[in-house]
């Protein structure tokens, strides 16, 4: 008998069905993977264990057991905890109110013993080696320690069940190996980790078993040895994705598009000096808190520069505010898309034509219907979108791929020379992942100028022709993407502080 | 389904159109030629003029995802400025222009606060509110300002093409804004901008000036409102407008405007203004107990929404069999 | 280092600010030495910025100036009609010591405790236009509101000629309003009891407001023959609903207090008549009162250690027609409002 | 850390609290120049006695803000409760139990608020205004516009009872604010509000039951209205329904002064209110000692709301640089 079975399970939002007949086992002391496109159902699977959603048949047994879960709370009694993709810390309040929040230790009345409180959130962080201040305010720590926050928080309550959705996305290296590190502990304990991740290497690494999941269905569940790359991806997409990376370019041009020369912008980054040509593809890649994200946010003028000097095309240019970048061809296609991206509540030819109202606009001020039609109309089938006749759908209702490929039409539609993406394959599918790479290509083959930013370095490396490695806010070089590894890369990234020590 | 979407009528305009023809045609059936007369219908129409012309404003505002209390308090304002500018003499068209020009420039002050100053629309338009009728008491110590020219009070009780001003204004203006806002990059832009202010300003629209322009909007359609009230009552007086507000924004919400932004429609306001209106008219020829009458709009905004809520609840549940 | 200059920047433009404003008050005790012969009354309104209350105090600052000029006068009061925060103004002008307080209350029971401590405190408190009776207030100066109701019925049945259907258009819960509609319904009841009255509306005390119920009104029951009005709002409204319905020639208005709007629709004959009573007078005696009660003679006072003053005086109210305003000494009277402040 | 440290959270928002205190003092001084009579015994009580209503619903309103609503039905509340209240008084109900019902009313109001806000998904500012407007109806229907008096004696002489030499509302109130200081701070309910006003999501999935969160704060606001109307009952003898007319406005007002922000929930404080009330109470008693026009009163609360709130956002602003 396993320690937790999901019998059966099926789930409709609406007329949109989601989980059909999906059966997994689970056992105790395994770290067990879940894998699967965007949409597949994964979330909803999770979200069903965890007590969010309620299932529309089939059952949850624990031990045996059938139990019904109709909140959070419930599943923490029954001891499932949820560390979710999308952070959900309080910014306002302090690490440890965090960490303890409805649980914290109470004297009487609801009075807290701030003593204990502070004492064991400090031990909790202890547990998983994070170093932070109990009494540090969530808001200003960096998104690791908020996720280390979310996993402390997890734990504390004690749980036998641990689900961690993509916890992995936001961390560096370094707390990456501290992640696993407890994660094996955790599973020495006895736990039962449930793993879900887009990152094939670390599943491969870390995981007991392996489910993969495609369109609401469980295709298949590997143990150990049978836990290869490429039959994962057959299941996950139901064919062999030959090359999920695109070939290298076919004609990089010695025009300069926009080169950068000695910017800085205090607390961010540092004396940063780079060229992009047309045709290319450079991938800037560090880790969380390296200053790329920043620095794209400069360039493109959402933020301002204290030193030095951006060139278009050879021309001095500073641009006061995105608008401006725009107007000269300049694109910056967000990490964030629901925060800074969409407007989820919009249609998707309201947001594809966002960032080109002009264009579609009759004397650039009259809005023309059909030409916006036809626009967006193009990039579905261009891109792919589905369901193929989703314009006057809210992107609400889309799958995080398409929403991810719909902010590509926006961009697109904007008809950039240069454009800047910011982690492109964040929270997307293997097969969207492989799409949006070769789109990448084929962009810069057109003689657009791509600036990837990532922190995938299999993605640094298969996709671009040069390579900027940052680290905290300083560029530590810039590579030629020949034979480059990944031990190159982070040698670079870490060449300065070992030098240092 | 995809016809029913071209036809660009929302659930909510639909709900409310059948409401009002259902009332309007019980009304002709009980009161008969009383109810259905011209002078009725005109006279419904005239007294909704301002309310119509701020519950337009307070759509753009709503969209952009905030709120403007100061409606009224400008409306009095820039009537008493436009009424003491013609009694010192000043010609008819340089008052009514400095009157509704200083109602937009208060309604763009709201908006700098609003999107340079990042406070809180609530707080920044109460505090322009408070001013703005502190100030009407302090230029006129609570007298009328009378004695107006017939030019003047001709803008408000005259008629064009035998249709009153008033109507003809607030109906022109109110059809214009709606057409805009559909196509006119400006004002479509309010919509990207309340939907998600950030993706608006990375997308390159200009959300700081977008939300300055859908403040001052506001702002000019209570200086347009105070212009034809105070020529058509013939005075101007530091109570007027006391309330509108929350009639705009009531209104505004009947229409399906959504306070946390991004969505309105101005068929939907016009028509909750109207059904509002209407509403009222019903309950004082039935003779309804006036100590109810200030209530009307706040049950009829809980009813229309109410209303909708429960038909889409009946919808899902049926989808789901 | 901006954050010092912000803060600095703030006090300084707040303090220069409010020193301004300090300049600007009228001092009542400020200048030491001579405080002894200075005199402060105060007047407590309920709805500070009403036209009529302009008017009382124009008359109470008129008697004061005819006293001499140790003796300064000021006007208090929320803008907004509520009696609680009324009362609390008298409490904060009773801690000013005042030599005297007028009060129109706005209802009668709510400023008894408030009254009764300035007199605890020695301060001689006069009612006027709206009483607190029960509050000990030494004297009430004021209209009588039921005959001011009645004194409109008499005229709309006059017009009317002693028949037809009317109207009341009203602020409900605002007590000398209620008074008036009471004495206008009770007076048709008893003399005309062709007049019947249909239909009473809420205004909420705003023009616009009043001219959409006046609208309806008119539309629903064209029978309708008279509108009053029980306060100064009501009748430019019902004027503009007439007019937009061309009724104006079939429907008698007749209106409360006078403004200049109100004369001006008396003079063009949009409205036929307005019952008034007299405002000035009242602030006036109301002061004169006050001074009386705070300067004890020998005559022997009901309430001492005040001065002797009567309990009640109530003025009479009366008609005003367009016709009357033709004589440019009433005219006069009802023209060129007293500045306030 | 220590008690006082915490209460007065001296790293976070101190600044504000610097700025109104200076505010604060620069008013009494000026005042005090200006009027001998600002700082006599009688003024201070005057002072507070004038703005205690306001303070009371204040503290409530400062929860429904942080917790990132608002609550416009407490102007309708205070007249309503105290009608009840005199009508139960004078239909022979006892004090303590018709004190209870009418608490009990205000409740019942605060849950229904919620529900509609909840089931309609409407914003609670429409849902709020529209209820004060339907209890306006109430309030005149039930008295017809008059004040209600007549009350019997043993509760009149409440209105004179002094404990320690203060009123009951005093007591009441300095009761209400050390609770709220204290359990804001230290009380893992009031803690709660903080944590969802700041990310409701968030909150939700950590297992707070975020509904009954948002029905409590209502609960709570509408039943410190329920008490300023009780008091003001108390307090003048009567009841009517012209209490509590704008007091939504002017507490809101206070609030914002204070530092609560109404642009994102989950930031503001308990102790920010109370010097906002302070600094509110003291500038209505200025004006009407120095004898200024009321109407100033208008011009000069309005601008100090948006210089405090544009204070306290350049503060935040300034701040986020820094760091």
């Amino acid at each position: 008998m396993s320690y937790l079975k999901i019998d059966h399970i099926t789930k409709s939002f609406g007329n949109n069905k989601v989980l059909t007949d999906i059966s997994i086992d689970f056992e105790k002391g395994e770290i067990h993977s879940l894998i699967g496109e965007n949409g597949a159902g994964k979330s909803t699977l999770m979200k069903i264990i965890g007590g969010i959603y309620q299932a529309d048949s089939g059952q949850i047994l624990m031990e045996g057991k059938p139990v019904r879960m109709h909140d959070p709370i419930e599943a923490y009694g029954c001891g499932i905890g949820i560390v979710h993709q999308e952070l959900s810390i309080a910014g306002n309040m302090t690490a440890a109110q965090n960490v303890f929040v409805n649980h914290e230790p109470v004297k009487w009345l609801g009075f807290i013993d701030w003593k204990k409180l502070y004492a064991d959130a400090a031990a909790e962080f202890d547990k998983i080696g994070a170093n932070i201040d109990p009494r540090a305010i969530a808001g200003t720590l960096s998104v690791g320690m908020q996720q280390m926050i979310e996993i402390s928080k997890v734990l504390s309550k004690d749980v036998n069940v641990l689900i961690l959705d993509e916890p992995t996305s936001a961390l560096s290296d370094n707390e990456i190996e501290n992640l696993f590190r407890i994660l094996l502990e955790l599973k020495k304990m006895g736990k039962l980790i449930i793993f879900i991740s887009h990152k094939l290497n670390e599943i491969t690494r870390i995981s007991d078993k392996v489910s993969v999941l495609r369109d609401g269905t469980c295709t298949g569940t590997l143990d150990r040895e049978h836990m290869e790359v490429q039959t994962i991806i057959r299941m996950m997409v139901g064919r062999n994705i030959d090359s999920l990376y695109p070939p290298k370019a076919k004609c990089r041009s010695n025009k300069k598009a926009l080169s950068a020369e000695h910017i800085s912008r205090t607390g961010k980054f540092s004396d940063l000096s780079f060229d992009i040509c047309y045709g290319e593809i450079v991938g800037m890649f560090g880790l969380v808190g390296a200053g790329r994200t920043e620095c794209a946010f400069s360039v493109f003028g959402a933020d301002k520069i204290d030193e030095g000097q951006i060139y278009l095309e050879g021309k001095p240019v500073s641009f006061k505010n995105p608008a401006q970048a725009i107007k000269e061809g300049v694109c910056y296609l967000s990490e964030d898309r629901k925060a800074i991206g969409l407007f989820v509540d919009m249609t998707v030819k309201e947001n594809t034509v966002a960032a080109c109202l002009k264009s579609v606009c009759r004397h650039g001020q009259f809005l023309d219907e059909n030409k916006a039609k036809e626009k967006t109309e193009g990039y579905i089938r261009e891109l792919d979108i589905h369901p193929d006749h989703c314009l006057d759908y809210k992107v609400r209702n889309l799958s995080g791929g398409n929403q991810q490929k719909v902010l590509f039409a926006k961009w697109l539609a904007a008809d950039p020379r240069i454009l800047i993406v910011d982690e492109p394959t964040r929270g997307v599918d293997v097969g969207a992942k492989a799409m949006i790479h070769h789109i990448l290509r084929k962009l810069a083959d057109a003689g657009m100028a791509v600036w990837m930013i990532s922190s995938e370095l299999p993605e640094i490396l298969g996709v671009s022709d040069k390579v900027i490695v940052m680290h905290e806010g300083r560029c530590k070089g810039i590579l030629e993407n020949e034979d480059l590894t990944e031990e190159d890369v982070m040698k670079t990234a870490f060449r300065e502080e070992a030098e240092h020590e | 389904m995809k016809r029913g979407r071209k036809l660009t009528i929302g659930n909510r305009e639909g709900t409310l159109l059948i409401t009002i023809l259902v009332i309007f045609v019980l009304m002709c059936l009980i009161k008969g030629r009383l109810f259905y007369a011209r002078s009725n219908i005109e006279a419904i129409f005239s007294n909704l003029a301002y309310d119509l012309l701020l519950a337009c404003g307070m759509t753009f505002v709503i969209i952009l995802g905030g709120v403007d209390l100061s409606v009224g308090a400008v409306l009095a304002l820039t009537g008493i400025i436009c009424t003491l500018l013609i009694q010192q003499g000043v010609a008819t068209i340089v008052a009514v222009l400095a009157g509704v020009l200083f109602g937009a420039a208060i309604g763009m002050l709201n908006g700098i606060l609003v999107a340079k100053a990042n406070v809180a629309p609530f707080v920044a338009t109460l505090g322009t509110q408070s001013i703005c009728r502190g100030i009407c008491y302090v230029l006129t110590s609570g007298y009328f300002v009378a004695g107006l020219s017939e030019e003047y009070t001709a803008i408000g009780r005259g008629t064009f093409l035998g249709i009153p001003n008033r109507i003809f204004i607030s109906i022109l203006i109110m059809l214009i804004l709606a057409v805009l806002s559909r196509s006119f990059r400006p004002l479509k832009n309010m919509f990207y901008v309340g939907g998600n202010t950030k993706a608006a300003f990375i997308s390159g629209i200009p959300s700081g000036l977008t939300t300055v322009l859908g403040y001052g909007i506001s702002g000019l359609m209570a200086g347009i409102a105070a212009v034809l009230m105070t020529s058509s009552l013939g005075m101007g007086h530091a109570s007027y407008g006391i309330s509108f507000e929350m009639k705009a924004i009531s209104a505004a919400v009947i229409g399906g405007a959504n306070m946390h932004g991004g969505s309105g429609s101005f068929l939907g306001t016009a028509l909750g203004v109207i059904l509002v209106a209407l509403v009222n008219n019903v309950f004082i020829m039935f003779n309804g107990s006036p100590n109810w009458s200030s209530a009307i709009s706040g049950v009829m905004l809980l009813l229309a929404v109410g209303f909708d809520v429960v038909r889409n609840r009946v919808k899902s549940d049926r989808g789901h069999r | 280092m901006k954050r010092k200059i912000a803060l600095g920047l703030t006090l300084a433009v707040l303090a220069s600010g409010l020193a301004g404003c300090g300049n600007a008050a009228p001092q009542a005790s400020g200048t030491g030495g001579a405080a002894k012969s200075e005199e402060l009354y105060s007047m407590v309104v309920f709805t500070k910025g009403a036209e009529y209350f302009n008017w009382c105090y124009a008359g109470m600052k008129d008697a004061a100036a005819s006293i001499g000029d140790h003796i300064t006068v000021e006007l208090q009061g929320p803008a907004e009609w509520d009696a609680s925060l009324e009362a609390r103004t008298v409490e904060q002008v009773t801690a000013k010591n005042p030599t005297g307080i007028l009060v129109a209350s706005a209802d009668e029971t709510t400023l008894n405790a408030a009254i009764g401590k300035a007199l605890d405190a020695g301060i001689p408190v006069i009612g006027f236009d709206s009483d607190a009776a029960e509050s000990g207030r030494l004297s009430y100066v004021g209209t009588d509101n039921y005959d001011f109701g009645a004194t409109a019925a008499k005229s709309m049945a006059e017009m009317l000629g002693g028949e037809g259907e009317v109207a009341i258009c009203m602020v409900p819960g605002a007590i000398a309003q209620e008074e008036r509609a009471e004495g206008f319904k009770n007076w048709l009841e008893e003399n005309a009891p062709d007049i019947k009255v249909v239909s009473e509306l809420n205004d909420e005390g705003d023009v616009a407001k009043s001219e959409t119920v006046c609208t309806a009104l008119l539309q629903s029951n064209p029978n309708i023959k008279g509108i009053f009005s029980t306060h100064g709002y009501g009748a430019p409204g019902a004027a503009a609903a007439a007019r937009t319905l061309n009724m104006l020639e079939n429907v008698v208005i007749i209106g409360s207090d006078y403004s200049s709007a109100v004369i001006e629709l008396l003079q063009s004959g949009d409205i036929e008549g307005t019952v008034v009573d007299d405002p000035y007078l009242i602030g006036y005696e109301a002061f004169m009162l006050a001074y009386a009660a705070a300067h004890p003679t020998e005559v022997p006072s009901a309430n001492p250690p005040f001065g002797h003053v009567p309990p009640v005086i109530y003025g009479g109210s009366q008609l005003l027609t367009g016709e009357m305003l033709e004589d440019e000494a009433v005219l006069a009277k009802y023209q060129n409002p007293p500045a306030v402040n | 850390m220590n008690k006082r440290e915490r209460i007065f959270s001296v790293k976070q928002i101190n600044f504000h609290y610097l700025v109104l205190l200076l505010l604060i003092l620069i008013v009494t001084v000026v005042m005090a120049v200006r009027s001998p009579y600002f700082l006599t015994g009688s003024n201070l009580q005057v002072l507070i006695d004038t703005f205690i209503m306001e303070a009371i619903m204040a503290l409530g309103m400062t929860m429904v803000i942080i917790s990132g609503g608002i609550d416009l039905t407490i102007a309708g509340i205070l007249p309503f409760s105290s009608i009840v209240l005199a009508l139960l008084l004078m239909n022979k109900v006892p004090f303590a139990a018709a004190v209870l019902l009418v608490l009990l009313a205000a409740a019942v109001i605060g849950t229904i608020t919620n529900t509609l806000r909840r089931s309609l998904h409407l914003h609670p500012m429409v849902v709020t205004m529209a209820i004060a407007a339907v209890l306006k109806g109430v309030d005149l229907t039930i008295t017809g516009g008059s004040a209600i008096s007549g009350l019997p004696d043993s509760f009149v002489r409440l209105g004179s009872v002094r404990i320690l030499g203060m009123p009951v509302s005093w007591i009441v109130y300095i009761i209400l604010a050390i609770i709220f200081l204290y359990f804001s701070k230290n009380n893992r309910w009031f803690l709660q509000v903080f944590f969802v006003g700041g990310n409701e999501d968030a909150a939700r999935l950590s297992g707070i039951k975020v509904e009954a969160l948002y029905r409590n704060v209502y609960i709570i606001s509408a039943s410190l209205a329920a008490v300023a109307g009780i008091l003001t009952a108390i307090t003048y003898s009567s009841a009517s329904y012209s209490y509590g007319t704008n007091a939504d406005l002017r507490v809101i007002t206070t609030v914002a002064i204070g530092g609560t922000s109404l642009t994102h929930g989950g930031s503001g404080s308990v102790a920010g209110t109370l010097l906002g009330t302070l600094f509110m109470a003291i500038i209505y008693n200025a004006f009407v000692m120095s004898g200024i026009s009321t109407y100033y009163q208008d011009v000069v609360t309005g601008a100090f709301l948006i210089l405090a709130v544009l204070l306290s956002e350049g503060i935040k602003v300034l701040k986020e640089r820094k760091s």
